[in-house]
């Protein structure tokens, strides 16, 4: 054990990086910029029933210190994934969780079902926050009741530890949180992308074919802290958090908030090689505060040196 | 497919909001193949997180330097026209696949028709298949004159035939108007410009031999996001990434 | 009329800009920089019934593209503003907008009579959505009946147009501003602050003393983008947009989202002369893009080209 | 109070991760009041909203140069010190309130108490409270030997006694563990340093015949919005604005 290491449920990780969902594939594109054996883990893209095409284009958009995605989970479904992608990412022998997505509770369940069962997977991440799609996703994702009841029957399902991954756009995060734990949550992953929008003020027409999209990066990192910081302390799960980490230092403040691992989204579009520098930085940083291990900055911001949750 | 830091040689405005860019440094070796393109960061620590996809326009081996032509349009290309010489420029690259140079045999001629700002890439495409001994004829279409650049150096490597939108040089139009002629030597045709451009010269060519650079709003650059996508009929997935499996794609593959 | 003059229940503004709330003092210190006479009109800091001094401090920290601020709603008090703040704004005859505030409804009641009384102030900004305040301000933000409730009330003791301020930090703002309209608001001021934090990676501490702060600026304009573009298709109120306007073309897209008026917090901090500075730079913009008159950008991204809100 | 485009005429690292920047122009003409400050934008349209308050250090009113110390500490300042000659600098200022110089008058002495990256203001006020004739003794705390900077140009003035936390240079300790001896001519006490040194000093003071620099975050910088507040007991309001009523207060009249 390094002292790196963390350990959640479903995922030994070596180091608390691993990129977060759609931003990275299925780990084929930026395996030929590093050797992703280096990565705590991978989350893989959303995956669906059936493959989809997603939302027309463009679907991107920059915003100040932030972009919007509206992707439309575009993937080539559940049944190619476990059969062309997972076994890519053998060789790597790292922990992969494997987001998850459905328009209707029986696809997620559907989903869950073959996905947890391919031995490659470690841990599966319920995406109830993806604002793009104009079923499923979101509207599981800003109802208290019904991501309790998807989360019974996804965990049901599921032959491996499921994390929630909430959505950022509720007025209370924390009842959205313990909703899910009572619900049998194993952990929970936040924050999904705020809903936002970008119009270009010379023809009033939105930049996005969607319209709308996800903003994500550094723009939303506020944000992401604050909620990690509310839940951490309303909750007994371990939390995986995102939300424009972009350094080592973010890591540290997201882990401090009451975050187990770290994942990082859209900086890899910035530096495919961000994963890799990050994980390289954090011993200095954590010698720079005399903190041995990295498991003990969770929550450091609250429970001052206390055990860390995620070695609990 | 490599990350790095390139030193600004030169910087200049060489038409309205166009300016020629020229980068060096030790990654510019592996620049050989012309429809390529470099993801170029802004700046680093600021606000602007996107890179910008430019074309290769030109690459000299010797000297290891690269040459951009970009338009500044929006703030990003503004401010990266006001690089200062030795500045570093952080690219990624070179990405994507390239022009399929292996079609034009020496006995055929090799039509290049760009719209606008789509034109940087044929110039290096167009001296390429010129040292294999190709024919090669250019179809340039601009705003207007003021707006049109790089046209004595495209004549350096063949016919140049110029179009613009109002009619202030060349032949007042579109590139289609001026495709007829041409066409009759059956050419490997070669486009780069806006989509709606693309299909007006697709609709316009006789056959599918040809073809074409796409350009669609990028996130990731190598693959891996989504953003890129573009329908197609040929592929069994239905669509394909503009980054990774193009930009250039044979005319007929994708929806336009 | 000049071309940039807009009309808004209780606010007939030569121009659509003002300052928010909060950003601006009460005018007094940005009068030694500008002829306060420039501006469309401006909207003066929360008052309460009683002088309040506000949250220890730090009560600002940066974030990318953004700020927190958690300054707690410190002012003088409804009388000693309406005695003091209010006629050294007289000279410059423009609208005045002011911002009320309270814990209690009895509280908000009494500072609308008394401050709607006074012949100075043009309208109301009824401030439900300040998260920095442990009582009124958000919690009334975050939930329909209340804010309905509070706005019925305000609304009957308020002698001028009422303007509801609306917090992003909800699932669904479109229904909270049904919510108000059905209770009679004249119109509605958003967005208020996303609730955000930032923490020390060295220590694990908030940069701030209140912890959470409200996020500001460039980073939380496509939040305001998008909401407001979403609220003003679905109600009839006319909207003074506002979150991370630093630009004269940030006012255009913000119209274009459905927006009559802008207010400009932040910028304010960043250049003390960005109002009269965005003011100028309009009619080059509207040139440019062939608009006569400013008040038909309103809602030019789904309603193009008909009668502008701003002039119903 | 004004917003000025100044330009950078030296930028230079004096000790460990202390700059002396020094700007040019037409604005500095108005900063002649030691105490006051600028508010510092890091650079347009980037990422950093917020501007850094920074104390005017000395100024040389025929050059028109004003000089500033930093600590690089934050990104912020840091991105500061990268700043080239002939760079612009958008400052603000000068803002705030400078210290009353009124109550020394020539029989009596002045002892100006600084800490760390507090003691910038004191070296303009030293330069011009001996040039009204009085007697000047400085008092600087550091961290360390190699935190020390502007020692020799504060001997200029007067007589300069320098604390540094570890011992490796003058006195090891506080400030406060120096001032005994000099407090014996009842002189007039000018400090600038973090709030618990203040509060040492201003118990250590025999009586409040002194004044205080206080700092705080800052947003606007001029007293609109209410981000810089610090209770009083002596002012009707209950509080003062660092920025606008400040920086400079009586001793005793904040509570610190
Ligand atoms: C493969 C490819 C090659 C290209 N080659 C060239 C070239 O050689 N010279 C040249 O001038 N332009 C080229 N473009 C277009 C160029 O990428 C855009 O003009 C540029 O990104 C606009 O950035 P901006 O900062 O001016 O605009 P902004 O509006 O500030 O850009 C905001 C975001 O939108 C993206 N964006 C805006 N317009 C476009 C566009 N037309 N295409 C793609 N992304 C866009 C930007 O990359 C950025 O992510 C190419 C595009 C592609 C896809
Ligand atoms: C009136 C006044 C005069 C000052 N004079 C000097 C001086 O002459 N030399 C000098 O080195 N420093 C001085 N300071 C402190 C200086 O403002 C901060 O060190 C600086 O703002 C930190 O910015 P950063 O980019 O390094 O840190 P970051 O952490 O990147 O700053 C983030 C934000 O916090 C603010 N901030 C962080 N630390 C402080 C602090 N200690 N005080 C105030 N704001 C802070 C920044 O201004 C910025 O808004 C002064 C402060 C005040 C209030
Ligand atoms: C292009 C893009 C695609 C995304 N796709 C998914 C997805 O398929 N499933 C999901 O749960 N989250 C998705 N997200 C959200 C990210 O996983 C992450 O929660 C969010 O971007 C915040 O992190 P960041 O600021 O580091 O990017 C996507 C984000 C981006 C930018
Ligand atoms: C320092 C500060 C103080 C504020 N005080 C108030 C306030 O008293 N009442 C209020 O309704 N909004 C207040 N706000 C919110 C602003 O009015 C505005 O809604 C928000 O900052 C978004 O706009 P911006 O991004 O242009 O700053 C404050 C904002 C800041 C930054
Ligand atoms: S830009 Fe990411 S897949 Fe093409
Ligand atoms: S910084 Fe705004 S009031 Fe002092």
């Amino acid at each position: 054990m390094s002292r790196l290491s963390v350990s959640l449920p479903g995922l030994n990780m070596k180091n608390p990086i691993l990129p977060a969902s759609g931003c990275f594939g299925f780990g084929k594109e930026y395996s030929k910029w590093y050797d992703l054996s280096l990565l705590g883990g991978i989350t893989i893209k959303a995956a669906t029933l059936e493959g989809r095409f997603g939302n027309p284009t463009p679907r991107v958009a920059e915003t100040e210190s932030g972009m919007l995605n509206a992707i439309g989970l575009q993937n080539p479904g559940v049944a190619n994934i476990i059969e062309n992608e997972l076994p890519a990412l053998k060789p790597y022998n790292i922990p992969i969780l494997a987001n998850i997505a459905g328009s209707t509770e029986e696809e997620y369940i559907e989903v869950t079902r073959q996905i947890s069962a391919s031995p490659l997977v470690s841990a599966v991440e319920l995406n109830i926050s993806c604002p793009n799609v104009k079923e499923g996703g979101i509207q599981f994702g800003t109802h208290y009741k019904s991501a309790a009841d998807l989360t019974r029957k996804v965990k049901e399902a599921s032959q491996k530890p499921v994390y929630v991954k909430l959505s950022p756009n509720v007025s209370n995060i924390v009842e959205m949180a313990q909703a899910v734990e009572e619900a049998g949550a194993d952990g929970l992953s936040m924050i999904n992308t705020l809903v936002g929008m970008k119009l270009d003020w010379r023809t009033g027409n939105p930049i996005l074919a969607n319209k709308t999209g996800g903003l994500s990066g550094p723009a939303i990192k506020p944000v992401a802290i604050r909620m990690i910081y509310e839940v951490s302390q309303k909750v007994s799960l371990p939390i995986i958090g995102m939300g424009g980490v972009s350094t080592a230092e973010d890591v540290l403040e997201m882990m401090s908030a009451g975050a187990s691992a770290v994942a990082v989204g859209t900086a890899n579009f910035v530096n495919p090689y961000i994963c890799p520098e990050i994980i390289d930085s954090l011993p200095a940083l954590l010698d720079e505060i005399g903190v041995e291990n990295i498991s003990e900055m969770t929550g450091r911001s609250f429970r001052k040196w206390k055990t860390p949750l995620s070695s609990r | 497919m490599m990350k790095h830091l390139l030193k600004v040689t030169s910087n200049t405005e060489i038409a309205r909001n166009i300016f020629e860019m020229k980068l060096t440094g030790p990654g510019v070796g592996n620049m050989t193949s012309p429809g390529q393109f470099l993801h170029v960061s802004i700046g680093n620590h600021t606000s602007k997180l996107l890179r910008r996809p430019l074309s290769i326009c030109d690459v000299d081996l010797e000297r290891e330097e690269v040459t951009l032509l970009y338009r500044a349009q929006g703030d990003g290309t503004k401010q990266l026209s006001e690089k200062q010489n030795g500045e570093l420029v952080d690219v990624l690259g070179p990405l994507g696949n390239g022009f399929n140079m292996d079609e034009v045999d020496i006995k055929r001629s090799a039509l290049l028709v760009g719209g606008g700002i789509g034109v940087p890439p044929l110039y290096y495409l167009g001296k390429q298949l010129k040292n294999t001994g190709v024919q090669v004829t250019f179809i340039l279409g601009y705003q207007s004159l003021e707006d049109s650049f790089y046209i004595d150096k495209f004549k350096e490597i063949g016919e140049t035939i110029v179009t613009t939108a109002d009619g202030s040089f060349g032949i007042k139009g579109f590139v289609t108007d001026a495709m007829e002629q041409s066409l009759k030597e059956e050419p490997v045709i070669y486009s780069v410009g806006p989509a709606v451009m693309l299909k007006a010269v697709e609709e316009k060519a006789d056959s599918l031999d040809g073809y074409l650079s796409l350009e669609e709003r990028m996130g990731c650059g190598i693959g891996a996001c989504f953003a890129c996508v573009c329908p197609t009929e040929t592929r069994k997935s239905g669509y394909v990434k503009i980054c990774s499996d193009g930009p250039v794609f044979k005319m007929g593959e994708v929806v336009l």
